[in-house]
């Protein structure tokens, strides 16, 4: 990894000092070992400060929507980046020929919450990673521990652990061994009605409508957000739990076929709702019932809720 | 160029003609075909009950086996081929038939119809070529008319078998002239020439093979080739049958045309009139 | 605050008797915005309109409700009314309270709340409605057809004689189509070249027509009123003015190619006109064939022309008009019989398309009308004919009927026997069909009174077996087999679509079915018309036809044709869907669930930051667009709106209608 | 001939049905299997019949009759049939029926030697045990 | 109309969107063919089944409806060609969505009915109040205020 991050210096400091980028987005780090914040650096002299650590996990590409280029903006890509990427070239939300997009191949991201779970935060420095392992760094000695199991659990079934799209690739590509997806849909759906009504109204119960989930998602790239208008206004103001069921039931609705299933929108969650499986059971559904689909890697096909089929099957019910 | 390669119960007694000019001219043609180990009878019929699936399961195993060394699967004699390609088609395209197969037999990896199951004629064509064999002929069978016979069991249905066009195939032909030879087009090629019904009806047989033989004579056939033991019976036998013992019209298996043509044996003159 | 006012129709008692009809007028008196609530017995007759116009007037409503039968019943009537007293009609809403209401509900309670309900729906609806104008297009006044055959020249006609030009696009050298190649026409047997001929050449000489042939459409833009062709005119390499049909250059034509129009039976000349009727009958060059072309060699027939009319370097020429609607009359194509080895076509001369026989008993034919087999010009004695060859077929060939098989089976079997009195016609056939105008009786006569044998079954295979073709087939009513030695054997086979049906299509923006027939846009009710509002359908390209059908539906799609051209303006129906351009992203879902085409693509600059910077919206054509609204569906945040529909208004029902 | 409902949809036709996966309704008998057929000169019901027969749900008489003991299973019916039918799938339910359920056996092993002593190829002999009896 | 939770006397309420040309049509035949059905069904008139939003139904489920029934033309007959196949896809995926979050799947129906099935529109109508009121009034998705 630390080559990595020094190609990544590289690169970065090319494309602004030869003029070809006006900035690079990345990431840097910051004052405590969990921080890696997404950095906006114009100046070539700058880039020394850019990184690519086990917590380089922000999506850059979003914040494409905040700048206005003259010339490109150069950016670094993971696997779930560049598919939430293509996602927003498919809905026009970023110009190609104004991005220049380094591939950064990427077999996972370390959770903070795990390894303060595993009892090692104390005291920490500074976590590195060398092949498949960690390196936890304290004041006295240092730790090591198989880094996937600090990952996080969308990391564990990454199925793109190397980005689609790019200009340049920096690094070999690595393998992928994704667990099983769609196990904890599996498993919600066999579960009694209304204790799959209670499991969500718990959770939902919990937000605090920040919007952080839809903030993060490539997939919601609204100029303006329905939530956000005055008029149709769809949400009141108040703490009413019908509401957020609305917004979430929504949020999930408009990016079904749509969503890359990087999880973002569960990672970022400061309470902890499980948004993904929201996603991924619509994933799974479109999946069953209209075709595999993986948004912002199947860009040949349309998206599942922009065609159908005439033996489509049907949705009449009697029941 | 390696295949698998499955015989069948007659190609080992009755129809040991028709493996050994086959084995013997690929050999010759640097084609290796290896025999499947511990492989079963194939059933002789496809089992057109939908019903059971016990008389697929030997199928199923030879299958597996092939797909196992990821080679295409070989066949030769034409019922053989016939319940083979079937049984494939089955296990690809009807999912509870797949299933319930896999669970039976528990085989250490699912199957699910992927080996190729090719005719030895499609060898030839396809994957050696017929410009390539034409290559190799050192006796070419110039100015010698021959019919080729087609049968039932390699054509149809053809849905499912795609060996060729079913009502106007041309593979047998075409192989025919790639060995020097004249073929000779007559409309019962693609007739069927009774099949088992010999064990019961062989009048009936009888008529078919009558008709087919006077339609290739008419059209100046002077041999007529097939792919089929059964066939091949038919033809030689009842032929004799209705013309009280006199062989108006010679019977070969195609790779004894082969053989021949690639210079390995002569067509022996009592091969012709049993 | 909006001045709303509600009027409460009693349908004589067919509201009233379950609907207080006093507690509703009540009720809606008290709803928000209300400021007039009445009620009469009839509102739709002329004291209940006059009633609401006073209203409007007198109490200067600005939105109106009335509470009576089904929208679809009398919404335009109301519409009026409110119109003739200054206000919009689209401020006008219905509240469906008699289909919807008095008449299923039997509680005189239940339908009273229930429709009080319904109208605080409307009242809801109609406070958000906004003033709503049909915008005009103008209309070109042009047409094009694109197609020369029967149904393409009967169309161009038709829209020529109401006085609007009509250009006529034919890709081959000559109109005439499918029917030019016809001996006979069933079920009156005359001649299908004595009633096709005059036509073509009133084509040709019509002043408002303008015939392009040898020329294809290469593109269609715009939309209802104003489309915009690209119309390729192929170099024919002979000048069509200079010309005089004299002939000599085909005569001394050294290359031969085999005749599309007599089916490849005889070969022509690389320089032809295709038949001897050829309109117009002026050659063109196959450069293709021609040794001129193909070996950079010849040059006879420009030498030979005596008008000088040959000119080797003719360019393509490529046209761009504009047209007000659109014709497609392309025709059909007949099955390829590859598939069906068991008849032995293509392996035996004497085994024919029904096609072939038809140009094999046309005096203008390769045997000059003399039907004689192919194989030894000898005429036939047995002639078998086999109906439904791919037609009904969902395995080798297509599901459908092919539909004229029939008829012109009888047809052949009765020319057969007016050729040679001593032949005989076996027809072998699955279901005989004679949905037509005397065509049973035609059936009948080829039964009866020319004795061809009709048997119930079909041929299993067809054997060559020296000069005679072995039929083997079934007589499925008497239960045998039946072995037929014929002479010749004819094969009704089905009829397609165009192979490039589908690419004409999507030029179009009209639709096909899953045989690559262009679909009508309405089976029942809007038969000639495609789904793309300007454009017609005439003749076998929306499906098998016979000529009467072809020549009925190209006169109905050139009636709604002319319905379209003799509008100066187009009236657009206003409720269709408008993007708000600050809101949309630019994602264009829209634009893939649009079966109309009726959104697009544009490019806006905007001011940000002080930069200027451009980027993608949705555009509505307001022409093209029908309003069903799936657009404002696929708008994630709602840019797209359904004018009369909108998201507001839905939400108010809504919202109205759970209080 | 009485036809009901009872015999249209007996128990029967509902088993030929299930064991020849195959629908006799799609059949709309325009004879091409019979005029196809190689053999249908030794049928006393013709293949098109046979198919008749059932969509009238006459089972007893096309299971009495020599045609599906004739048929050759040589496909040329249904390589050509326009609506796709199975025909042979339909001929060979008729005979399970026969062989399992009522015992029938057109080869008994006693029929060996005369067939093996002609050279019959043993391709032929396991097809007319697989065809003859259970 | 306050509605009436008690479950003994409990009228559930129940919004049905229907589209102009076939749905709607359907439920004018009902009544000029004076079939009945509940009271409980109110019909908001939309021009095709694509035009119903997702929103709109869970707005309608959020302000009191006990059920909703999406109505169009059958697939294939679509006045518009093609909304209803749009449809399908949209609703069928928000039914299951909906069930997985725990909503009976009984209230929200989707049901294609044609201008000429008169006699459907009301069977469905009956048949999908006698369910909903046998589920009971809905409190998921509700505004509890």
């Amino acid at each position: 990894m630390k080559q990595l991050s020094e190609i990544l210096k590289e690169v970065a400091f090319g494309s602004l000092s030869s003029g070809e980028a006006e900035m690079v987005i990345g990431w840097q780090k910051g004052p405590f070992w969990w921080q890696s914040f997404p950095a906006f650096i114009t100046d070539p002299g700058g880039t020394g400060s850019l990184i690519w650590d086990p917590f380089s996990v922000s999506n850059l590409s979003k914040y494409l929507l905040k700048e206005v280029p003259e010339k490109k903006i150069a950016l670094f890509l993971k696997g779930c980046d560049a598919l939430g990427f293509n996602q927003m070239l498919r809905d026009g939300r970023v110009d190609r020929e104004k991005v220049l997009l380094f591939g950064i191949p990427c077999d996972g991201l370390v959770d903070p919450a795990r390894v303060e779970a595993a009892g090692l935060s104390k005291g920490l420095l500074q976590v590195k990673k060398e092949q498949e392992e960690l390196i936890f760094y304290y004041k006295k000695g240092q730790r090591k521990a198989p880094a996937r199991d600090f990952y996080y659990a969308k990391c564990l079934s990454c199925r793109y652990p190397n980005p689609v799209i790019y200009d340049q690739m920096l690094g070999e590509a690595v393998p992928c061994q994704p667990v099983e997806r769609f196990a904890d849909v599996s498993k919600l759906e066999t579960t009694p009605l209304e204790e799959r009504f209670s499991y969500w109204s718990r959770h939902f119960s919990r937000c605090i409508r920040c919007f952080a989930c839809r903030n993060v998602c490539p997939a919601c790239s609204c100029r303006e957000c329905i939530f956000d208008l005055a008029e149709p206004r769809w949400l009141g103001k108040a703490n009413e739990l019908s509401e957020t069921q609305f917004y979430h039931i929504t949020r999930a609705y408009h990016v079904a076929g749509r969503c890359v299933d990087c999880g973002e929108c569960a990672r970022i969650c400061p309470v902890g709702i499980p948004l993904a499986e929201l996603n991924r059971k619509f994933i799974k559904d479109i999946n069953e019932l209209y075709g595999e689909y993986d948004a912002g890697a199947d860009l040949d096909k349309e998206a599942p809720l922009l065609t159908f089929k005439t033996d489509d099957p049907d949705v009449s019910s009697g029941s | 160029m390696r295949f698998s390669y499955y015989p069948g119960c007659t190609l080992k007694t009755t129809a040991a003609v028709l493996e050994n000019s086959a084995l013997k001219a690929a050999r010759a043609l640097g084609i290796e075909l290896l025999e499947q180990e511990e492989w079963q009878c194939c059933g002789a019929v496809f089992p057109l009950t939908v019903d059971e699936i016990a008389p697929f399961l030997s199928s199923v195993r030879s299958l597996a086996a092939a797909k196992d060394t990821g080679e295409k699967l070989v066949t030769l004699c034409a019922a053989c081929h016939h319940v083979l390609k079937r049984a494939n088609h089955v296990m690809k395209t009807d999912k509870d038939v797949c299933n319930k197969a896999n669970n039976y037999l528990q085989l250490p990896d699912q199957y699910r119809g992927g080996t190729e199951v090719i005719h030895y004629l499609e060898l030839l064509r396809d994957e050696l070529g017929f410009s390539a064999l034409a290559q190799k002929v050192k006796k070419p069978l110039t100015g010698q008319k021959i019919a080729a016979f087609y049968g039932c069991l390699l054509l149809r249905p053809p849905a499912v078998m795609q060996f060729d066009n079913a009502e106007n195939p041309s593979i047998m032909e075409d192989f025919l002239r790639t060995l020097g030879a004249t073929a000779v087009d007559y409309p019962y090629r693609t007739e069927c020439c009774g099949v088992y019904l010999s064990v019961q009806n062989e009048e009936i047989v009888a008529g078919m093979v009558e008709k087919i033989i006077n339609s290739a004579l008419r059209h100046g056939a002077e041999a007529i080739v097939d792919a089929c033991p059964l066939c091949h019976y038919n033809l030689l036998e009842l032929q004799q049958k209705t013309t009280h013992g006199k062989l108006t019209l010679p019977v070969y298996y195609f790779t004894e045309l082969l053989e021949e043509a690639l210079g390995l044996e002569d067509r022996a003159e009592e091969k012709m009139a049993i | 605050m909006r001045r709303i006012g509600v009027f409460i129709c009693w349908c004589g008692t067919n509201i009233a008797n379950t609907v207080n009809i006093e507690g509703v007028t009540e009720a809606a008196g008290k709803m928000p915005s209300v400021i007039y609530a009445d009620n009469y017995k009839y509102m739709c007759s002329e004291i209940g309109q006059s009633m609401i116009k006073e209203a409007i007037i007198k109490e200067k409503l600005d939105r109106v409700v009335v509470a009576a039968c089904s929208p679809r019943m009398h919404e335009l009537t109301f519409f009026k009314t409110a119109a003739a007293a200054g206000l919009n009609p689209y401020l006008v809403e219905i509240a469906n309270i008699r289909e919807h209401c008095s008449w299923v509900h039997k509680d005189k309670q239940e339908a009273t709340g229930k429709a009080i309900a319904l109208i605080r729906t409307a009242v809801a609806k109609a406070a958000r409605n906004k003033e709503l104008w049909a915008t005009q297009i103008p209309v070109e006044c042009r047409a094009l057809v694109i197609g020369g055959g029967i149904g393409g020249i009967q169309a161009a006609l038709d829209i020529a004689d109401a006085g609007f030009e009509v250009d006529l696009v034919e890709r081959t050298p000559s109109i005439g189509g499918r029917m030019a190649q016809l001996d006979k026409t069933f079920p009156t047997l005359d001649c299908s070249a004595c009633i096709l001929t005059p036509k073509m050449v009133e084509v040709a000489s019509h002043h408002n027509i303008t015939l392009y042939t040898f020329s294809e459409v290469e593109k269609v833009d715009g939309f209802v009123g104003n489309f915009e062709a690209t119309i390729r005119k192929k170099a024919r390499s002979i000048d069509l003015e200079k010309c005089t049909g004299c002939g000599i250059c085909w005569e001394k034509c050294p290359s031969r190619v085999k005749s599309e129009f007599d089916e490849a039976l005889v070969m022509r000349k690389a320089v032809y006109v295709p038949f001897p009727q050829a309109v117009p009958n002026v050659p063109v060059i196959d450069r293709a064939s021609c040794r001129r072309f193909t070996r950079e060699k010849c040059g006879i027939c420009r030498k030979a022309c005596p008008a000088g009319a040959v000119n080797y370097d003719q360019e393509d020429e490529v046209l761009q008009k504009k047209y007000g609607a659109i014709v497609v009359a392309t025709g059909f194509d007949i099955l390829d019989l590859d598939d069906f080895g068991e008849f032995s076509y293509g392996k035996h001369p004497d085994v024919l398309t029904s096609l072939e026989f038809e140009r094999l008993v046309n005096s203008s034919g390769p045997t000059g009308g003399r039907l004689l087999r192919p194989s030894d010009q000898s005429p036939p004695k047995n002639v078998v004919f086999i109906q439904c060859v791919g037609s009904r077929d969902k395995s080798r060939g297509k599901p459908y009927c092919s539909k004229i098989c029939c008829m012109y089976s009888a047809k052949h079997a009765i020319l057969l026997r007016e050729k040679y009195p001593e032949a005989q016609a076996y027809v072998f056939y699955i279901d005989i069909r004679t949905a037509g105008k005397d065509f049973e009786e035609f059936h009948r006569r080829a039964v009866e009174e020319y004795g061809a044998l009709y048997l119930k079954g079909s041929v299993g295979k067809v054997f060559p077996d020296g000069d005679k073709l072995l039929v083997k087939g079934v007589d499925s009513l008497s239960g045998h087999a039946v072995e037929i030695e014929a002479d010749m054997v004819v094969l009704a086979a089905a009829i397609k679509a165009k192979s490039d049906a589908p690419q004409l299509a999507r030029l179009l923006g009209i639709s096909t079915d899953t045989h690559s027939f262009f679909t009508e846009a309405h089976p029942k009710l809007r038969p000639v018309e495609a789904h793309t509002a300007g454009i017609f359908l005439a003749g076998a390209c929306q499906g098998p036809k016979d000529i009467p059908e072809t020549v009925s539906q190209a006169s109905g799609a050139a009636a709604k044709a002319i319905i379209l051209l003799s509008k100066d303006n187009l009236l657009s129906n206003p409720c269709v869907s408008e993007v708000n351009e600050s809101l949309c992203t630019g994602c264009l879902s829209c634009i893939k669930v649009c079966p109309y085409g009726a959104v697009a693509e544009k490019t806006i600059e905007e001011k940000i930051h002080g930069k200027a910077l451009k980027r993608r919206v949705a555009e509505v054509n307001e022409a093209l667009c029908q309003g069903c609204g799936s657009c404002t569906v696929s708008c994630r945040p709602g840019a797209v709106n359904l004018k009369g529909f909108t998201n507001e208004q839905i939400m108010a029902e809504v919202d109205a209608i759970c209080l | 001939m009485k036809i009901t409902t009872q015999s249209l949809c007996g128990t029967m036709v509902k088993e030929i049905a299930a064991i020849s996966g195959e629908n006799v309704a799609k059949c709309y008998q325009c004879g091409k299997c019979t005029a196809a057929c190689p053999v249908n000169m030794a049928m006393d019901i013709l293949p098109h019949q046979v198919l008749r027969f059932l969509q009238l749900g006459l089972v007893e008489a096309v299971l009495n009759c020599n045609t599906i003991w004739i048929c050759a299973s040589c496909f040329t019916c249904a390589g050509r049939c326009p609506r796709g039918v199975d025909l042979p799938g339909v001929m060979e339910a008729l005979r399970a029926i026969l062989l399992r359920k009522r015992g029938f056996s057109r080869f008994k092993a006693g029929d060996m030697p005369r067939v093996l002593n002609k050279g019959m190829p043993e391709q032929g002999i396991v097809s007319g045990f697989r065809k003859y009896t259970k | 109309m306050p509605v009436n939770l008690k479950l003994q006397s409990f009228e559930p309420l129940i919004i049905a969107f229907c589209c102009n040309w076939c749905s709607y049509a359907g439920g004018d035949l009902a009544g000029t063919s004076r079939m009945t059905y509940p009271a409980n069904v109110r019909v908001i008139r939309v021009p095709c089944s694509s035009r119903v939003s997702s929103n709109f139904i869970l707005r309608a489920f959020q302000r009191g409806a006990d059920g909703v029934v999406v109505a169009g033309c059958h697939p294939g007959d679509c006045h518009y060609t093609s909304g209803n196949y749009f449809a399908r896809r949209r609703f069928l995926l928000l039914q299951r969505f909906l069930e997985f979050l725990g909503m009976e799947p009984e209230r929200f129906q989707v049901h294609w009915i044609s201008a000429s099935e008169g006699n459907r529109f009301a069977a469905v109508m009956t048949e999908t109040t006698d369910k909903i009121r046998a589920l009971g009034p809905n409190r998921k998705l509700r505004d509890t205020r």
